[in-house]
């Protein structure tokens, strides 16, 4: 069995040597590294797909200027933990000698796949890690388009004492990003004026979480009148917690801030869930929606090739692809090059949701976020503002 | 603790435990008559809750018709892990550790087939379509129509369940096994049989338990695998050996879980995050101090003597 | 001359069930003790309450002057007293020489820092192999010593339970049913080695055995037990002759 | 395009296969010599790791002369960077630290290991052992991940750097990192050669058969379980120093029960009880883990609609059902290793003729 399953992959390597021999095109590869397995592997797969969608895009413009450069996809999994990021960011490299690789998701996967970035003088472009971290100045480590959740925490905390909340009561995922979230939410809710906060974490892939909206709901009584509930919640987590939250009497009588995993599809396809949200005047500060001319292109072209829609931060994948892409055309498949000109070409790259900005430490560092809010028949969210993280101002439309 | 707090957790208590209560009565069955820890139970779980998405998805909302679909779905996947694994090791003489291997290995593989599933058609963290509502409420005590489901279901299944065992030709034949697996051969037991109509009966409840878990979380593939440590601690609480200690197991650790864990938060400030340690700490505690579990604190019928 | 093992008032529950009920005897050196017995009187439970593989529920066991009543299993073999299985209870996955070498006492090689390092065993392992080789030459087990113990017949086994035994150089031998299984005129062999290293190493036996035949020819002294009660004792020929004994044993 | 570097791919999975090897001999040692279930392993690679993590961010720059700073919460990034220095400036240091990190780490597993024997010596069933060390495994790292400072909880410490880091010629480093794990791995398979052909190893072997047996025959097998479970627990903690210096990163995702699991496949892969089947049971895993990657990747480039990384998990299980079912014994049984006197026997009896 063994040996038919090696026998088998000889083959196939083989034949795919050779076939890339044929022509003489040059190709670059962009390497993918993302959980594909366990609980994250449906983000993995769907960011897989925005990247894919941003090569197929590069591949037909570069054929259409009759470049000789055409780009290929190489990815593995991460298996979702640190060791596995590094190993997945190895075989990437070792196997097809890519320089610069998409990925991965969750901060401590950035920070598993670090050493051997550092080391071997490859790019990692991450999409969504915002864990602080992973800050670090001078690496190979560049996080795009997603900024740190410092700049969303000031977000949640203006909008939570704009809509008069004297207390506030926060569950977390306890994990780099639940965490910095919270901590960063308590110290600029409080730095503005806001009241205490009681936060509750919750043990990351959790599925079931009634003991936790107990807590909170509890909490909430014992603030009273005027407390509010910000929700850093995973998807999966955040279902669960509103399953149980909607015939909570509390809960349902509160209003509700909470991160961007929360308007998730499955969500608003419960019809409870739904009614709950909205009850809940649930308001989310995420990536703006609208705020570029990309987005509805990118929307429009992500369903017409696979037929469904991109999944929450699908579109950050899909832009980190493309300032990968854009910085090997123009320095070359080549690590060191590509570490010196990634923020040149991300700071002139207009992305699906934002403009590319990067700081000393090479992390996303214009903050524009759009404030959205569930509509009262829980259909879907509108857009009612903008939230600018650099001059840290609310403008509602 | 303030008493909404406590009257919310000690009604969680009663329906996490009740379903808890169901995936265990499994894994006691499966030790009982099989002796195996079957980490793969959890598998029967997911595969149940998806099966009952499946149908709720193409419109049917009978809940029976649901609970049915689910039930067959467990029964089944349970009875081919049972012969297309176990049963084939039986007769080599191997050893407790290949059992256990082999019950993570086909776990694994279950798990994964219901991932590549769920992948094509899409269906992560959805949700049994039965919404959720308010049956009765009075002060701070609030009763769902998911307790009304849930609970009920539970009482009925293990009740059914020991009556099966006690007072059925099959669950004669069952205890016989149980106790003597040589000897039931030869006063005449179709082992063979006997031991199919476990795995249905094994994969059957827990496929239920999984359409009700469904209703209470979300389904997923890695819904099963989630639970099954709380569900063996409550197994493990009842002795691996008696029904009636498996069920106090199962509140046991759904009381450990909320109201304790609550109680623990609200006084000293320990972490929510630690909550998914609470079934673990139960495991070797009960391990350490009283492998015996309840069994010897309630002798009543249905216990599985071994 | 104190005898090397004494048994007082020993008593043995299981539950609400009496295995053995006040049982005293003494064993002197250098001898042959046969103790018989109708299945389930308790034999087998006094041999396990002797080694130390059962605990007592009253009652205290004197070997060579010292009271070994609460000592673990490990600690009595160490005392000077090894002991036979009814079933034969070798190391099946083993040769017959690692089978006779486990048992020596305070090896240095069986210390896990040492374990290692050749040198510091390697000479005194051999001292020992040679101890092995005289005593599987006695009986006659030697030319096996690399055979795996599952494959020597029936005979041989019980012979190789034997000479472990020795190697762990007891005073005391407790044997549970030395010849179960085996062919008459082996067991006969069997009976005649155990006479041997009586008279060689003034070693002392106690021997539960059914095949009496066999037994009185070779035993010095005899235990009777009945019911988890001591019936009679005697020599050969007393016991041969007792009224209740026959009565009990023989039926008739 | 394919354009797999040989020489790099080699030293990768040959470095996995070093630390592999540690684990599934130290899992060796322990069940299958001594039948001991420890199916805790994540929880002693552990040990190591996260020892690399507290010796790397407190002893380091006191080895180096310079005050620690605490390296969790703000001062986090200067921590990082100081530790970065110091291994690429200070190569002495570098090793001195990892020198007492392989001794701390083997110190506290191997207490570890022997407390836990004796803890969980009153345990009814021998399979109890098993299921207490895999759910005690999985309590240790919710502890830690919920203790704040031990490795800054759950963000964990990064900057562990292997110890050639000072070349800054990854080829070079890794070569040189590949060839201590592997001269590690081999120290451990020699000794416990050793070990098994030695009268402790008969002993294991006559405690694996027959518990009461070995008893009556006057060991002290409590001591004996202890004592294996201490050696095995030290050498799975090196195993776990390497594994957080070849990632550089120590986090407590890293060492959950799929990791136990792996080094359980390996040894049963390879064959229980047999140091060499431990061995080949390591590289095994570490050369198919490697391979179904780049299958994933290529099959991924031919445009392939199957998502290969489910399949690889379920091919996964379905080898082990296999080897379990056809192949228990593993693909090199246990071997018939006689121990050292029967030369001295075999002496004795030529001499005779």
């Amino acid at each position: 069995m063994l040996r038919k399953l090696l026998a088998i992959l000889l083959i196939i390597a083989l034949s795919t040597m050779l076939g890339a021999a044929q022509d003489d095109m040059e190709t670059y590869v962009l390497g993918v590294a993302l959980p594909f397995t366990g609980s994250f592997g449906t983000f993995g797969q769907d960011f897989e797909r925005g990247i894919d969608l941003a090569v197929a895009q590069m591949n037909a413009e570069l054929e259409a200027a009759g470049s000789a450069i055409r780009f290929e996809t190489a990815s593995a999994d991460t298996e979702q933990t640190p060791e596995g990021a590094a190993r997945a960011l190895q075989t990437i490299v070792q196997t097809t000698g890519a320089q610069v690789v998409v990925g991965p998701l969750t901060t401590s996967e950035v920070l598993g796949a670090k050493q051997f970035a550092d080391e071997n003088g490859v790019v990692i472009v991450a999409m969504a890690s915002s864990g602080a971290a992973a800050s670090i100045p001078g690496d190979n480590i560049f996080r795009v388009i997603y900024p740190p959740d410092t700049f969303a925490s000031k977000a949640f905390a203006t909008i939570a004492l704009e809509r008069g909340h004297q207390n506030m009561v926060v569950l977390y995922v306890d994990d780099p990003f639940g965490n910095g979230m919270n901590e960063h939410f308590i110290k600029n809710y409080q730095a503005r004026g806001g009241g205490e906060v009681a936060s509750f974490g919750y043990a990351p892939q959790s599925t079931e979480l009634s003991a936790e909206a107990a807590a909170v709901s509890a909490a909430l009584a014992g603030f009273g009148d005027g407390a509010g509930f910000f929700c850093v919640c995973f998807p999966g987590a955040a279902e669960a917690f509103v399953q149980v939250a909607q015939i909570d009497p509390i809960l349902t009588s509160v209003q509700w801030l909470g991160n961007e995993a929360m308007t998730s599809d499955e969500m608003l396809e419960d019809p409870g869930h739904a009614q709950t949200l909205a009850n809940a005047n649930f308001v989310t500060v995420s990536q703006s929606a609208d705020s570029t001319p990309l987005t509805p292109i990118f929307h429009a072209d992500f369903v017409a090739m696979f037929d469904k829609e991109p999944g929450i931060f699908t579109n950050y994948a899909f832009d980190a692809a493309n300032i990968a892409m854009l910085t090997m055309l123009a320095a070359g498949n080549d690590g060191a090059a590509v570490k010196s000109m990634l923020p040149f070409i991300s700071n002139h790259y207009i992305g699906t949701a934002v403009q590319a900005f990067l700081d000393e430490n090479g992390d996303q560092a214009i903050a524009s976020y759009g404030i959205r809010q569930v509509t009262e028949d829980g259909s879907g969210f509108v857009l009612i503002g903008s939230y600018d993280g650099n001059t840290d101002t609310i403008t509602y439309t | 603790m303030p008493p909404a707090l406590l009257t919310t957790s000690l009604v969680n208590t009663i329906q996490i435990g009740s379903l808890y209560a169901l995936m265990a009565l499994g894994i006691t069955l499966t030790f009982s008559v099989m002796k195996l820890p079957n980490f793969a139970h959890a598998e029967y779980v997911t595969a149940g809750a998806y099966a009952a998405l499946i149908v709720s998805l193409s419109g049917v909302l009978n809940p029976l018709v649901i609970m049915i679909a689910a039930f067959a779905v467990g029964a089944l996947t349970a009875l081919i892990s049972h012969l297309a694994v176990f049963k084939p090791l039986e007769g080599r003489d191997v050893s407790f550790y290949t059992l256990i291997l082999s019950s993570f290995a086909i776990g694994l593989i279950i798990r994964y087939i219901l991932f590549t599933m769920a992948d094509y058609f899409n269906l992560f963290d959805l949700r049994i379509a039965i919404p959720l509502q308010i049956l009765f409420r009075e002060g701070y005590l609030i009763l769902s129509n998911l307790f009304a489901w849930v609970v009920p279901t539970s009482i009925v299944l293990v009740i059914i369940l020991t009556l099966l065992l006690n007072r059925s030709p099959l669950g004669r034949e069952m205890r016989a096994l149980a106790d003597n697996i040589i000897l039931a051969r030869v006063i005449g037991i179709r082992v063979e049989r006997v031991k199919n109509y476990t795995w249905l009966l094994v994969g059957g409840l827990a496929g239920v338990a999984g359409a009700l878990w469904g209703l209470q979380t979300a389904v997923h593939p890695l819904m099963g695998w989630g639970a099954i440590i709380s569900v063996f601690a409550a197994a493990i609480l009842g002795g691996l050996s008696s029904f009636s200690g498996t069920v106090m197991g199962a509140y046991v650790v759904a009381f450990s879980e909320n109201t304790v864990m609550l109680f623990l938060n609200v006084n000293y400030g320990l972490d929510l995050a630690f909550k998914p340690a609470i079934p673990f700490i139960i495991i070797i505690a009960v391990l350490l101090l009283r492998p015996q579990g309840f069994t010897n604190l309630i002798k009543r019928a249905g216990d599985l003597g071994r | 001359m104190t005898p090397l093992l004494q048994l007082h008032n020993i008593r043995k529950d299981y539950g609400g069930l009496r295995a053995v009920d006040d049982v005293s005897l003494a064993a002197p050196e250098n001898a042959i003790i046969g103790l018989i017995g109708p299945n389930g009187s308790g034999k087998s439970t006094l041999i396990d309450l002797i080694a130390g593989a059962a605990e007592q529920t009253a009652g205290r066991v004197i070997f060579a002057g010292e009271d070994i009543s609460d000592l673990s299993a490990d600690a009595i073999f160490k005392k000077g007293i090894a002991r036979g299985y009814q079933e034969p209870s070798l190391y099946f996955k083993m040769t017959v020489l690692d089978n006779v070498l486990l048992p020596v006492k305070d090896q240095r090689g069986e210390r896990p820092w040492y374990a290692p390092w050749r040198r510091y065993w390697a000479h005194e392992e051999a001292g020992h192999a040679e101890a092995a080789v005289t005593v599987l030459e006695q009986v006659q087990l030697l030319q096996h010593y690399d055979t795996l113990a599952s494959d020597l017949s029936g005979g041989q086994m019980k012979l190789l339970e034997i000479a472990r035994c020795l190697m762990g150089k007891p005073k005391l031998l407790l044997l549970d049913e030395p010849t179960a299984g085996v062919a008459p005129k082996l067991a006969y062999e069997i009976f005649q080695q155990i006479a041997r290293l009586r008279d060689d190493y003034g070693i002392t036996f106690l021997i539960v055995e059914h095949r009496l035949e066999i037994l009185f020819d070779f035993a010095d002294y005899v235990y009777v037990m009945h019911l988890g009660n001591l019936l009679a004792e005697g020599t050969v020929a007393e016991i041969a002759n007792d009224a209740t004994v026959r009565e009990v044993y023989f039926g008739d | 395009m394919i354009n797999i570097d040989i020489g790099a791919t080699a030293v990768a999975v040959l470095t996995l296969f070093g630390i592999y090897a540690l684990m599934a001999i130290s899992l060796n040692l322990e069940y299958g010599v001594a039948g001991v279930p420890n199916f805790g392993k994540a929880l002693f690679v552990s040990i190591g790791a996260y020892t690399a993590g507290v010796t790397y961010t407190r002893l380091l720059p006191l080895l180096a002369g310079l005050e620690s700073i605490h390296p969790c919460g703000p001062s986090m990034g200067a921590a990082l960077q100081l530790r970065s220095e110091i291994m690429a400036t200070q190569p002495a240091a570098g090793f001195i630290n990892l020198a007492l990190t392989f001794a701390l780490a083997a110190a506290i597993a191997g207490a570890v290991g022997f407390a836990v024997s004796y803890v969980t010596l009153r345990l009814k069933e021998e399979w109890f052992l098993a299921l207490v060390l895999l759910v005690g495994g999985e309590t240790v790292r919710i502890l830690v991940r919920g203790a704040d400072d031990l490795i800054c909880s759950n963000n964990g410490i990064s900057g562990v750097a292997q110890p050639f880091y000072f070349l800054r010629d990854p080829g070079a480093s890794s070569f040189l990192f590949m060839l201590l794990a592997l001269a590690l791995a081999l120290a451990a398979y020699l000794y416990s050669e050793r070990l098994v052909r030695s009268p402790f190893g008969r002993m294991l072997k006559g405690l694996r058969e027959n518990e009461d047996v070995t008893r009556g025959l006057g060991k002290g097998i409590s001591l004996a379980r202890a004592q294996i479970m201490a050696v095995g627990s030290l050498i799975a903690a090196i195993g776990g120093v390497l594994f957080a210096l070849n990632t550089g990163f120590v986090n407590t995702n890293d060492f959950v029960v799929n990791l136990t699991l792996d080094v359980w496949v390996m040894v049963v892969l390879g064959g229980i009880g047999n140091n060499r089947g431990a061995l080949l049971g390591a590289l095994l895993i570490a050369i198919m883990d490697r391979l179904a990657q780049i299958g994933a990747i290529i099959l991924n480039m031919g445009g392939s609609e199957i998502e290969f990384n489910y399949v690889r998990f379920i091919a996964f299980g379905l080898i082990l059902l296999w080897m379990l079912r056809y192949r228990p014994g593993g693909l090199l049984p246990e071997s018939r290793l006689t121990t050292e006197a029967h030369e001295v026997v075999k002496r004795v009896i030529g001499a005779a003729k």
